[in-house]
């Protein structure tokens, strides 16, 4: 039984964090389009906030719970930053965007490097994450529930804006139709910020969780980057729903080919499934269908 | 001037250009640089002619390909192989082999031990990776940044397999320790001359493959599908199949360029074939200019030596030129430095206009 | 007119091509000596130059910046002190930039450009084994200051730190003394763990020790959830830990957050240091680690050097094994030429067997057979300081084994 | 010429047969059960209101959105084949927004047009001179002086002119054409008129226009859609006493021609 739980709820767990990250990327591709490579850095980023804050406020009880919204502003400025001074100038050039925000991720982890060192800072976990439950075997820590607590209500978040505010109906009618939506009078040009620093911001929400698991390092986003982008793809382009299921998707199997295999080949298994899922739905799980030629 | 002759003058500019190129990395290179820079010359050139592959693919073609360091691997890991068989001995199997393993060879390690063998698969390798890769991907008309970030995700999955197989490919070590090429003794200054040489050829030869694609109607249709992929389609003809080709015929560049570094670099190993590798080899691309037909190679010169002088001159800062030249270079210079005279002599028509 | 034109163009294009590509690709087969291995090192002046080459930039960056640190004050004191051989050393420092292929790089600059007489440096043993065909073929020296898998010696390589028979033999023997029946092995997805463990399966197999599971992850991964499940449901005596650097950490987490500690499933450790332990915090209080120096070591020379590095780098700076060893590789350095009365590699080489420096660690001696040196080993256990308090000595300096040619039980070629 | 080896369109027997298609996104039927025959050497018009469903049709038949029913064209059905296949069987479209190569030259995209054609060996060549059918294309269309510009610096009428010279180019059989004339001055129109005239005695030309003057001066026979089906088929005169037709569609003619240029959206 314990072969077949933990795989699973710590996958989820994987698969939570994968989604906070991809949370933004999806929000950013489906609305401008824009592919941010250095949104793994906003994690990173997120994850020295958390250290940073521990260092201000020693009592890792309340440091971290104070190290969410700090986190999620930081990293949302930090997002609109980049919006403001790289990526407004290209919104025609979305290939391009990619490559600069690669620039952008390199100059951001030797920045870290700088800053803080290589080696992994520390952050402390609160006392209320320490410890476990037994769940069929599995020491079930509750760092790990946390985590799956924490995208869920990032996600409930997100969707709420989306659907009940002024915002969300204009990030939405954007994303439908940009020209159509300036001509109704919203202000692509705002929303686009404003879009930039909320998915920013959530990054950084999960880089704190990610400071929770280990070492806080320059390097940090890469080992989510490329996972929550596959989860981006495998989910489709700007869809919510298929951004979610894709997250733990990818999670939960990983786990398992690494309970199965090795952690080394789980990473090549998983790109191996996306890629196979490609062949099936090649424009991932859920699309908004459109015509048109181009 | 005679029409006639301005329009041979202009035909044949490239040729002279590339003939420029080819007297001074062929004569004027090992007449004046000592034998260490010449190496280091000939590592540029093996990522210079992976990008050329690139222009080919992303210039023209319009597919950002974020991994090509898996192809440059495939190629780089295959000579390494077989040079490292060379370096065993007619029954000998590599020295890692008994140290990390259990003395005995992966039966896919045994063709290497043919010269013919490894010189085919450098090329076939690639070719046929990048043929069953991109079929799966174009013809679900996977593309733009899709089709980037599957790339890249790909030359991450491949440097982690190549880590994780220690008894077969040496791990994070890679392979080194070559002693001969084709029979030669690679520690003889003279043989590494030869290996410069035969690299700088290739280069060559690469680039007059570009330059008659680049002129053919291949490259014509090339560009189509990069500007107007659906409007191919409704030419009779399959995008797929285009992009199909300029991809492998990337890849099998790339490969050759990274069978060159084995010998020239004296090492092959996941660092050089990962995704900041491939990140590292668009870079030459993208300053030199991805569609033009020189920019590419003389970008990725210019990189490669930059990286060194650069990282002599300012060890940790070196990131910063490479993050800081992307930025720059692509938001303010998108077709490169090599098409800078154009930029501005159409921006002084337009002022002038 | 216009169309062959272009075409003799193209053709004398292709031809000029091929022309200066067979012009340049004169070889010479195999067995013609070439110029290579010629010294050009100079030391008819009053100064030395060596070179030392670490990574200064990428993901080794803060570890190999220790040793840099540690090398630098060696050199200053040896100058202070009046030089090698009346010689002021000049550094010629480089950034191995934690990529093998810069090494090889660097190094053959160092050599043949520079002309140093030696080169100190390289973490990674991927970096180490970049360097050695270079530093072979051009007959140089390099003092590797690492701790390593070992089953390497070369002629022109000098290495400081602990071959196996110095650091996971003794941790074996130590977790034999301890009464271990189960162990566990988790290490990072690269060469030095897969080695070692290597090594450990043979000897526990020797000892009656069962290996009740093996575990790795790739290097820059940090989640070690999955993989500290499976250390639960084995229930281990003790854990031999090969992870490499920052991912510690979060093995370390993954490890207190399911419920497991000293008291339950000790760890002995071959990487974290002195550097390492404090960004665990408590989590790690009360495991164990392997080395041959510990900050902790109670000696008059030790506390000097201590002294001096903390009076050169700020008081926060810990000082660790392979800081140590690079410290003492300049000094053993400065020890063989000055009793080979030259700085020539040949000579060098003749003379540095039995040389000996007394080392923050204790004395070590070199064998000149292997050009490994003769090393104590030491069992720490982590203290409430994040500092090591020695709780087992091999007594006296374990000769170096590379190869393992002295345990009956090594077989190469075994799984 | 032996009478086995004649095709049917030099027969003047080539006809393009459309039964029982239906095209449904999501749900929502966009095409129902159209029925067209159409027959070489006449000019074709597809009208209706937007959102009638006439792009869609097009689409459908040249495999770019998937529909159900039967396309037949020489034995083939086309809605089982992927879009270049049926461009190979003779089958060539345009579209509403011009889509031309701009940074190619004129020459080079009726060059470009012609790969159909050619060895798959032939494309790593360079192209040597003009091909005579690139040259009658040439001509026919009147963009013989333009050879050398770049597509993208042709006035928007020249680009249309520009894609039915690739049709001619690629020698396509039937020619779908959506809104040709869209944005032309009616001297245009009347030079696009003649052109098709001429192309269509050999051909099968099919056009989708909202313009009744275009429509009544070039049209043979017109078909009316509305709401996805066919409402009517006959000669202009036939439709335009159709009682049905003056209701749905001829009321709006007024509001129609006004929206020509704006983009189509039959199922948005």
């Amino acid at each position: 039984m314990d072969a077949f739980t933990t795989p699973l709820l710590a996958g989820t767990a994987t698969g939570a964090l994968l989604l906070i990250a991809a949370l933004g990327l999806t929000l950013t591709f489906g609305q401008m389009g824009v592919i941010n490579m250095a949104h793994g850095e906003f994690l990173m980023i997120g994850a020295y906030t958390a250290f940073v804050t521990q260092q201000v406020v020693t009592n890792a009880d309340v440091s971290i719970l104070l190290a969410l919204p700090l986190a999620f502003v930081v990293a949302g400025m930090f997002g609109l930053l980049l919006e403001v001074a790289v990526i407004s100038w290209m919104y025609r050039r979305p290939l391009d965007t990619l490559l600069v925000t690669v620039g952008v991720s390199l100059v951001l982890q030797q920045l870290a490097k700088d800053i803080f060192g290589a080696q992994g800072d520390p952050v402390v976990g609160p006392s209320w994450l320490a410890g476990n439950i037994g769940v069929f075997g599995y020491n079930w820590p509750y760092r790990q529930m946390f985590t799956i607590v924490l995208a869920l209500a990032a996600l409930g978040g997100l969707a709420a804006l989306l659907k009940y505010t002024p915002f969300g109906r204009q990030i939405r009618a954007t994303v439908q139709n940009r020209d159509l939506a300036e001509t109704m009078g919203v202000s692509t040009r705002v929303v686009d910020r404003i879009t930039f620093f909320v998915g920013s911001g959530l990054a950084g929400v999960g880089g704190v969780a990610v400071s929770l698991i280990g070492g806080t390092n320059p390097n940090l986003g890469r080992g989510y980057i490329i996972s929550a982008f596959l989860v981006v793809v495998a989910g489709g382009l700007g869809q919510l729903k298929g951004t979610v299921i894709a997250a733990f998707a990818v999670g939960i199997a990983t786990a398992y080919f690494a309970d199965w295999t090795s952690a080394s080949m789980a990473q090549v298994a998983t790109f191996a499934l996306v890629v196979l899922f490609l062949q099936l739905r090649p424009q991932g799980l859920f699309t908004i269908r459109t015509r048109g030629l181009v | 001037m005679n029409p006639r002759l301005t329009a041979l003058v202009r035909g044949a500019a490239p040729l002279i250009a590339i003939a420029a190129l080819a007297v001074l990395l062929l004569v004027v290179a090992p007449a004046t640089l000592s034998s260490f820079r010449l190496n280091n010359l000939g590592k540029y050139i093996c990522w210079a002619i992976a990008a050329v592959g690139i222009g080919l693919a992303w210039g023209r073609g319009g597919m950002l390909v974020m991994g090509q360091g898996v192809f440059f691997g495939l190629g780089g890991y295959a000579m390494a192989m077989h040079l490292k068989l060379e370096a065993a001995g007619p029954e000998g199997i590599p020295d890692f082999m008994t140290l990390y393993g259990n003395g005995t060879m992966p039966g896919f390690w045994e063709p290497f031990r043919s010269g013919a063998f490894t010189l085919v698969a450098i090329l076939v390798l690639p070719a046929v990776a990048a043929t069953i890769l991109g079929w799966a991907i174009f013809k679900r008309r996977v593309k733009g940044a899709y089709f980037a970030i599957l790339t890249q995700a790909l030359a991450v999955v491949f440097a982690t397999l190549l880590i994780a197989t220690i008894q077969e490919t040496g791990g994070f070590n890679g392979l080194n320790q070559f002693t001969s090429f084709f029979g030669y003794n690679l520690y003889d200054p003279v043989n590494k001359r030869m290996v410069y040489s035969i690299a700088a050829g290739l280069l060559i030869a690469c680039l007059l493959v570009v330059w008659q694609l680049y002129r053919s109607r291949f490259g014509e249709l090339l560009v189509a599908t990069r500007d107007a992929e659906e409007r191919v389609r409704f030419l009779g003809h399959d995008p797929a199949n285009i992009k199909l080709v300029a991809f492998v015929v990337a890849a099998m560049m790339a490969s050759v360029g990274g069978a060159m570094f084995a010998p020239i670099a004296g090492i092959i190993s996941p660092s050089d074939v990962d995704a900041t590798a491939s990140i590292f080899l668009i870079a030459g691309v993208a300053l030199g200019g991805r569609a033009l037909l020189l920019g590419p190679a003389l970008g990725a010169l210019t990189v490669g030596y930059g990286r060194t002088t650069l990282s002599e001159t300012f060890p940790t800062q070196w990131t910063y030129f490479l993050g800081l030249l992307f930025v720059v270079v692509i938001l303010l210079l998108p077709r490169g430095v090599g098409d800078l005279p154009r930029t501005l002599r159409s921006a002084l028509k337009r002022s002038t206009a | 007119m216009l169309k062959s034109r272009t075409r003799l163009a193209t053709g004398t294009a292709f031809a000029l091509a091929g022309a200066l590509f067979l012009s340049a690709c004169g070889g010479a087969k195999s067995g013609e000596e070439g110029a290579a291995g010629e010294s050009c090192v100079d030391t008819s002046g009053d100064t030395v130059k060596l070179g030392f080459l670490n990574s200064t930039s990428g993901a080794m960056s803060i570890s190999e910046q220790t040793v840099r640190d540690s090398l630098s004050l060696a050199m200053k004191e040896i100058n202070a002190d009046g030089g090698i051989m009346g010689k002021q050393i000049e550094a010629v420092v480089e950034d191995g930039a934690s990529d093998p292929a810069i090494f090889a790089e660097k190094i053959e600059k160092l050599l043949t450009g520079d002309c140093v007489a030696a080169v100190f440096g390289g973490w990674t043993s991927a970096s180490r084994k970049a360097m050695l065909p270079v530093v072979e073929a051009n007959n140089g020296l390099l003092f590797y200051p690492v701790q390593y898998e070992g089953l390497e010696a070369s002629e022109n390589i000098y290495y400081t730190g602990a071959t196996t028979n110095q650091q996971i033999i003794p941790a074996m023997d130590f977790l034999a003394s301890e009464g271990t029946k189960t162990l566990f092995l988790a290490g990072s997805d690269y060469v030095f763990p897969r080695t070692a463990n290597k090594i450990i399966k043979q000897y526990a197999a020797e000892l009656g020790i069962e290996i009740v599971g093996e575990e790795y992850v790739p290097l820059d991964d940090d989640d070690w959830t999955t993989q500290v499940a499976k250390i639960v449901k084995a229930k281990p005596d003790f854990v031999f830990n090969t992870i490499n650097g920052s991912s510690n950490v979060g093995f370390i987490k993954a490890y207190y957050e399911q419920g497991l500690g000293a008291d339950t499933s000790p760890i002995i450790s071959v990487s974290i240091a002195e550097e390492e332990a404090p960004a665990m915090g408590h989590s790690v209080t009360g495991q164990y680690a392997a080395w041959n120096y510990f900050q902790s070591v109670d000696t008059p020379t030790n506390a000097a050097f201590i002294k001096a590095f903390q009076d050169e780098y700020g008081a926060s700076r810990p000082t660790s094994d392979p800081m140590e060893a690079a410290y003492t590789s300049l000094y053993l350095y400065k020890a063989i030429v000055e009793k080979a009365e030259s700085f020539d590699v040949d000579d060098v080489n003749a003379a540095s067997d039995g040389v000996s420096f007394d080392a923050p660690e204790g004395t070590v001696t070199i064998d000149g057979e292997n050009h490994h040196i003769a090393k104590t080993a030491l069992i720490g256990k982590i203290n409430d300081d994040n500092q090591f308090d020695v709780v087992w000595s091999s007594e006296t300096p374990i000769e170096p084994d590379p190869f393992l040619e002295g345990y009956s039980w090594w077989d190469p070629t075994a799984e | 010429m032996s009478i086995q080896t004649r095709t049917p369109d030099e027969l003047g027997q080539d006809y393009l047969e459309i039964r029982g298609l239906t095209v449904d996104f999501d749900g929502f039927k966009a095409v129902k059960g159209v029925d067209l025959t159409l027959l070489q050497g006449r000019l074709h018009f597809l009208i209706g209101p937007n959102g009638a469903g006439k792009t869609t049709v097009v689409d459908a038949v040249t495999g770019l959105v998937r529909g159900t029913g039967l396309a037949s064209y020489r034995n083939q059905d086309l809605l089982t084949m992927r879009s270049h296949q049926i461009v190979r069987a003779g089958i060539g479209r345009t579209f509403q927004t011009a889509t031309v190569f701009e940074e190619l030259s004129v020459l080079q995209n009726l060059d470009i047009a012609g790969g159909v054609h050619r060895r798959a060996w032939g494309m790593v060549l360079a192209r040597r001179g003009v091909p005579a059918y690139v040259e009658h294309a040439l001509e026919a269309i009147g963009l013989t002086e333009l050879r050398d510009k770049p597509a993208g610096t042709l006035a928007h009428g020249q680009k249309q002119w520009l894609e039915i010279g690739m049709l001619l180019v690629q020698d396509a059989k039937v020619m779908l054409l959506d809104e040709p004339v869209a944005g032309m001055s009616a001297e245009e129109r009347e030079e696009t008129g003649e052109l098709l005239r001429r192309i269509g005695q050999e051909r099968t030309i099919v056009v989708i226009e909202h313009d009744m003057d275009f429509v009544r001066n070039y049209a043979d026979v017109v078909t009316v859609m509305h709401t996805g089906t066919v409402l009517a088929e006959g000669s202009v005169a036939e439709i335009q006493a159709n009682p049905q037709v003056q209701e749905v569609y001829l009321g709006r003619q007024v509001e129609a021609a006004a929206t020509t240029e704006v983009e189509e959206g039959d199922h948005a």
